[in-house]
């Protein structure tokens, strides 16, 4: 009864392609961004910014620009944290070298550099497919990695190969406290994710996903292939990008080539496949819960009288990832994003079922 | 975006504030215990977080903690990834009544992301035998603290030794050195005094990096065999160190002309590689072996009572030994702290202050069972390395054999680089460095 | 038929000698035949005659071998799908080719690609512009929803809907390219009576209504017989027979080839 | 003799004894795909869980006193089985529920087992590193002392591991020619109908086939772990395992051999000719993949795909 839309009619196509057309949702969200932007800066302790919210938040955004890339473009992708990479240090020399630029601009600009780093990885999708690009995209990782890792000038040429992100001052805020940190990202995301959706709920997110669906009938209907997988690696590693600047400057403040190493790419893999492939909102959710997991892990058996210790827990924790993993693969490809749309089903027709 | 996602991390928040309100017990001092017991590095990692939580166990079973304030640690995996360690730190640094006391990291790579952190945080970051060797100038860094030993001065020791050898440093000109080092901000920290000597002793000098986790080094021993350096140091960790002494033996490169640095010198090291390691060199910060009074105690008090983290013929290995020394570091930093500020849990804060002006006397070593361990250790404002010594062990095919006097670090040549590299990142950060003519 | 809006005008498209073959053998065999503007045009035969290889050519998806095809006067090189779906050439497929992930309307939507010019930055704001060419679309969609009556089915992912349904929404998202040629690869393949009958219809309001040229592939001959302005019969990749539906029928060869065994 | 050819050669033969001991590894991933199409992401983690069995159970025994000899053939029979229970598991627990999905959805699956078995062997059998030592000889031999000087260097076990690959290529090229199941299995490669007229269900000859991956990520974990150590690290190796596949064609047994062989010469020759003189090394790591990918945009294939690949 609570989350029902009957009455709620749309008199005009706007209306009807909002984010959010129906009336709880916006509610929902309303509440949200207050609690976001209010509730949390008034209870959260520096642990949990620092600890939780920052990396959940800019690894939603990465976990987007992955999924951009292989939900709604299906092509799969396993160089995320090479393009990350290519983000942090391209924010890092632009910071380093031009000396006036503003960080937000940084930013931004980071994201472009990483940008044409995907488009220039991703030709080789034009020819192959499937697990083909896969090891295609790990040939990027593991070159970005040693780019950045060997090639002094990325570095400053600093002895330990270990860089430091200079003050964040965003336009004469200076970013310095964890809930200063927290806003910004908390803004900087929240602003990305709206774009994501607007680009897949219209014109060029209808391209990415005909390619996904059946290529040839979308070359068919007019799609340029070529013009399509690009756009949608360049806009993938845009985000993906951005959020490698975010990780250096915000969360890390001091990093290394290990930091964006396989590692981060298969983490930011599960995150979509476990919250939703082909959903903004299911990147949020897996994102969520691979955070969440080595928490409850650490917390839950101790609060049980039960400590496992740090290898147990963290061997749990791939175990479960993996049987997540195949989960949600066999039985909702779609995640937990699709878990909960169709929670809202049932609640929009509960309790009465017909 | 969406309530379920509100509601995750409402109760997120839910039980971090069920986790911080949990322990009754408010006036605990909380040490983090960063440790890694799974992945590529679990083989060292395993060791010396056994030996740090025996000796936080120690203290708590035999003393009831420190002056009557009991302690309470918490391990975090860390996996030897930054990323993973900085979220390790964030987690545990509000821990406990005060916060944590101090932390120690095991790995350059996270020491150089808590570095950025710690003085916010105001949490002393102890880094024994590791982490930014500059960071030993107190004035500048004053929150780490790389006690005992940085590699700089690894590096200085390793070549005041093979000229010794060689017969004085004039003989090292034209010779040939190469580094083969794992590819991080560990590995590469020594390369600045390799070179730098290289100009002035006039060696040559040669680094080959092996990339994470290490076990790829076919091609770098190709090279060293084609390249025949009279000298190979190895910066390697975790399973890279046992791959090197294989890959020596297979090109045999001879092992006596290997020098491991301190984290290239324990057993798992050297073990895989069974005869093949024979002769093998390695600094050592201290030796190893399970005979020394703070060992008969860790049995009788610990693992008597069957609180052992480790098997009981794994205490006394090289790193379960530098896990020991490193939780007694930081104990002994909070007792300082207490004498000054009172017996109850310290603050980050107070803990710093503590480890500043730590003076371990012999008698004080002897009497925490460290004899023989750990040498004399007084840390200032301005040093906060304390001492900087080491010895050449080497690997008989069971053991290592003492095979040199200790060697102190030439802080003649080592300082004046150490403080220019530190002003060079004080002046970066915007960090007025601290008159130390000043401070108590 | 009653008395058509647009009579049949020049010649929209010429097929001159055209031959195809896969590795030896021949799909195709110098097949030439026009299609006229506004007119019905069917192409039938027997399994294996080559027609879905026909439409293929035309809509750039093989290349011929030999032979050429003029599109509007002017003679194409070797051209790629989307090339002729910019010219105006829009086509259905046998195996419903629709993109399964989809929304009927998000399917729809795609039909209308090609005319949606608001650059990258635009659609990301989502203001002004990009949301005014948004809705414009939309509603051209919706009178195309209208038109092959799905309304109920606009937010349903059209892997869910069943087959009359998908082959409908499959019209549907050709229609929305308002395509000068529209090229239909057995639109009644598989569908009962009623849903033969509701199809012809939008067949026939498609080509009266909006005065789109339709080549179209069938088997029912009923339906060929009763929509179709002209016939061309395949045979074994080779033309046997052209011409209105009447000649068609009486012609020898074709009875022999194929109403022969139809009947 | 030129100077440069002796070091040359060597570097060259290093090169190929590696290539050899990732063609073990890519075998198990070509035999899964040729019978069932799916690219297995975790016979890197089968070889660690693999060897991880084989070395504790043989440390198991030994502690209770059962000779060596012993101990290392019930340890092989123990690791055996439990590899056939893996297949058995993955069969009943993944590809069932997932057949007839399209090979990425499949692919995405192996990823989460690849993590389950991490997760999995390192808690059941511990994540220190252990010795496996089972006899293979590891000295270093030098031929041609007389031609060249210093002679090239060759490693036993690395020879042992060349003879090793060569027998199971044998035993597998018997397998598949020979055996009603092996011929079965060929004919599930090209066609899921003909192999149910063979009459061998396709879960039957799924278990076989993954069973028999098993065994092979067994025989490659005995042999890195003899050279290695067993410890979490071989289960990496399945990375220089993909650009080995990429090379050879996913479906072919000997385009799995000679690619190991190209990408390991390719990749010690590159790293020792052009890494470390010009860029202070470690282009290995990227230059195996980078040769697979410019491989793959000139022939799509690969050296030994049959026809051209069905790319998913």
């Amino acid at each position: 009864m609570l989350y029902r839309e009957a009455g709620q009619y749309k008199t005009s196509y706007a209306e009807d392609q909002q984010i959010f057309p129906i009336r709880q949702d916006r509610i929902a969200v309303a509440l949200i961004v207050a609690v976001a932007l209010v509730a949390v800066p008034l209870l959260a302790s520096d642990y949990l910014y620092t600890a939780i919210l920052i990396p959940f938040l800019i690894l939603s955004l990465a976990a987007i620009g992955l999924n951009i890339l292989v939900g709604y473009c299906g092509q799969i992708s396993l160089g995320t944290g090479g393009f990350m990479a290519v983000g942090a240090y391209a924010a890092y020399n632009l910071c380093l070298r031009i000396e006036w630029l503003p960080l937000p601009i940084a930013i931004l600009l980071a994201g472009l550099i990483a940008a044409l780093a995907g488009i220039l990885f991703g030709i080789p999708s034009l020819r192959i497919k499937g697990f083909y690009l896969a090891v295609a995209t790990l040939a990027a990782q593991f070159f970005i990695d040693w780019l950045f890792a060997r090639i002094g000038w990325f570095t400053n040429y600093t002895p330990s190969g270990s860089i430091v992100a200079p003050q964040l001052n965003v336009f004469g805020w200076i970013v310095d406290t964890p809930m200063e940190k927290y806003l910004f990202t908390l803004i900087v995301v929240a602003l990305f994710a709206l774009v994501a959706k607007n680009l897949v709920r219209g014109r060029i997110g209808r391209t990415w996903m005909a390619i996904r669906d059946m290529d040839i009938a979308a070359e068919i209907i007019g799609i340029r292939p070529l013009t399509a997988k690009l756009s949608a690696f360049a806009v993938s590693s845009f985000f993906v990008g951005v959020a490698g600047a975010l990780w250096g400057f915000v969360h890390l403040g001091s990093w290394e080539p290990l930091a964006f190493g396989i590692n981060r790419s298969f983490q930011l893999l599960f995150m979509i496949i476990i919250g939703g492939l082909g959903s903004i909102l299911g990147c949020f959710l897996g994102a969520a819960f691979i955070m969440i997991v080595p928490l409850v892990l650490n917390q839950v058996p101790t609060a049980l009288g039960i400590p496992l210790s740090t290898a147990s827990i963290s061997h749990m924790e791939a175990m479960i990832f993996g049987v997540m993993i195949v989960f949600f693969l066999i039985v909702e490809p779609h995640g937990f994003a699709r878990l909960w749309s169709l929670a809202k089903e049932k609640l929009r027709i509960w309790p009465f079922p017909h | 975006m969406s309530r379920f996602n509100w509601y995750v991390s409402a109760a997120a928040a839910a039980a971090m504030l069920a986790g911080t309100a949990l322990p009754a017990f408010a006036q605990e001092q909380f040490i983090p215990v960063l440790s890694y017991r799974s992945g590529a590095y679990a083989p060292n990692g395993i060791p010396f977080a056994n030996g740090f939580t025996d000796y936080l166990k120690l203290i708590q079973e035999r003393d009831g903690g420190v002056n009557g304030v009991k302690l309470a640690f918490e391990e975090c995996e860390t996996g030897y990834a930054t990323d993973r360690g900085v979220e390790c730190y964030e987690r545990l640094k509000a821990k406990g009544a005060t916060g944590a006391s101090a932390v120690s990291p095991l790995s350059t790579g996270i020491t150089f992301a808590l570095t950025e952190k710690v003085p916010g945080d105001k949490i002393p970051l102890i880094t024994m035998g590791y982490g930014r060797s500059e960071s030993s100038v107190g004035s500048v860094f004053t929150w780490n603290f790389p006690i005992l030993g940085t590699y700089w001065s690894a590096a200085d020791i390793l070549l005041q030794h093979i000229a010794q050898i060689s017969g004085g440093t004039a003989k090292l000109k034209g010779k040939k050195i190469a580094l083969v080092y794992h590819d991080s901000p560990y590995g590469k920290e020594p390369i600045p005094v390799l070179e730098d000597r290289a100009k002035s002793w006039g060696y040559k000098f040669q680094a080959i990096p092996v990339t994470h986790p290490g076990v790829e080094q076919k091609s770098a021993w190709l090279q060293i065999r084609q390249s025949r350096p009279d000298f190979v140091f190895l910066w390697g960790w975790g399973v890279m160190n046992s791959t090197s002494v294989k890959e020596a033996a297979a090109v045999n490169y001879p092992r006596d002309k290997m020098y491991g640095v301190w984290w290239s010198g324990a057993e798992p090291d050297v073990t895989p590689a069974g005869d093949g390691a024979k002769g093998y060199n390695a600094l050592a910060l201290h030796p190893p072996g399970s005979d020394f009074v703070v060992h008969r105690e860790v049995f009788k008090h610990v693992y008597d009572k069957g609180k052992g983290s480790a098997k009981k013929e794994e205490v006394g290995e090289v790193l379960y030994n530098r896990g020991l020394i490193n939780a007694m570091l930081t104990v002994e930093g909070i007792r300082t702290a207490m004498a000054k500020h009172g017996n109850k849990p310290m603050t980050g804060e107070q803990v710093r202050w503590g480890l500043e002006n730590l003076d371990l006397t012999p008698a004080k070593i002897a009497a925490l069972g460290f004899e023989g361990l750990v040498p004399a250790v007084k840390l200032s404002c301005a040093d906060h390395e304390g001492v900087a010594r080491a010895y050449i062990q080497q690997w008989d095919g069971k053991k290592w054999v003492k095979k040199s006097d200790w060697i102190a670090a030439d802080q003649s040549y080592l300082r004046p680089m150490m403080e220019a590299a530190a002003k060079k990142y004080g002046q970066g950060k915007n960090i007025q460095p601290r008159d130390c003519g000043k401070q108590s | 038929m009653s008395a058509r809006r647009r009579p049949i005008g020049d010649t929209l498209l010429v097929v001159d000698g055209v031959s195809l073959s896969f590795g030896g053998v021949k799909a195709l065999t110098d097949v030439s035949f026009d299609i006229r503007e506004h007119e019905i045009l069917a192409i039938i035969g027997p399994n294996g005659a080559g027609k879905s290889s026909m439409l293929n050519c035309i809509n750039g998806f093989y290349h011929p071998s030999a032979g050429a095809i003029t599109f509007r006067g002017v003679k194409r090189a070797q051209m790629r799908p989307h090339e002729a779906a910019m010219q105006g050439i829009a086509r259905t497929f046998q195996n419903i080719a629709l993109f399964k992930g989809m929304s009927t309307l998000d399917n729809i939507m795609t039909g209308r690609l090609l005319k949606m010019k608001v650059g990258l930055a635009g659609q990301a704001v989502h203001l002004g512009p990009a949301r005014a060419e948004e809705l414009a679309h939309r509603a051209f969609c919706e009178r195309i929803i209208d038109f092959l009556e799905i309304q109920a089915v606009r937010k349903t992912p059209v892997g869910r809907l069943p087959y009359g349904l998908q082959k409908r929404v499959e019209l549907g998202r050709a229609l929305a390219a308002e395509p000068t040629l529209l090229l239909l690869d057995e639109p009644m393949a598989g569908m009962n009576l009623e849903e033969k009958q509701d199809m012809c219809r939008f067949i026939l309001d498609v080509n009266d209504e909006f005065g789109t040229t339709i080549c179209l592939i069938e088997h029912d001959m009923g339906v060929v017989m009763d929509i179709s302005d002209r016939v061309v019969v395949l045979e074994y990749g080779r033309k046997i027979a052209e011409g209105t539906p009447d000649v068609v029928r009486a012609n020898q060869a074709v009875i022999d080839a194929y109403l022969g065994v139809a009947h | 003799m030129p100077e440069f050819l002796g070091p040359f050669l060597e570097v060259l033969i290093g090169g190929l004894l590696a290539g050899i001991l990732y063609s073990l590894v890519a075998l198990g991933f070509v035999l899964i795909f040729k019978a069932s199409g799916v690219f297995n992401f975790a016979q890197g983690a089968m070889v660690l869980f693999a060897a991880l069995a084989l070395v504790r159970s043989i440390e198991v025994l030994q502690s209770w006193g059962v000779n060596a000899g012993l101990a290392i053939v019930i340890g092989f029979l123990f690791s055996g089985a439990l590899m056939v229970a893996l297949a058995f598991a993955v069969e009943r627990m993944v590809l069932r529920p997932l057949v007839n999905q399209e090979g990425i959805i499949l692919f995405m699956a192996t990823i989460g087992i690849t993590f389950f078995i991490d997760g999995f062997g390192q808690q059941i059998f511990g994540s220190d590193a252990y010795q496996l030592d089972i006899g293979i000889p590891k000295e270093s031999i030098f031929l041609l002392e007389g031609v060249f000087e210093g002679g090239i260097l060759v490693n036993e076990l690395d020879l042992w591991a060349g003879a090793t690959a060569g027998l199971l290529v044998l035993g597998l090229a018997l397998f598949f020619q020979k055996t009603r199941i092996g011929r079965a299995l060929r004919a599930v490669a090209d066609d899921h109908q003909a192999a149910q007229s063979v009459g061998i269900p396709l879960n039957h000859i799924w278990v076989i086939v993954w069973a028999v991956a098993g065994i092979v990520a067994l025989v490659a974990g005995t042999i890195w772990g003899s050279k290695l150590g067993v410890q979490f690290s071989i289960a990496q190796i399945a990375l220089k395992a993909l650009p080995v596949l990429i090379l050879g064609g996913f479906t072919s047994v000997p385009g799995a051999i000679i690619g190991g062989l190209i990408i390991g010469a390719g990749e010690k020759l590159a790293e020792v000719y052009i890494g470390l003189p010009y860029f202070d090394g470690g282009i290995e790591n990227w230059f195996a993949y980078m040769l697979a990918l410019v491989f793959l945009l000139i022939r799509p294939q690969g050296l030994f795909g049959e026809r051209i690949i069905e790319r998913i």
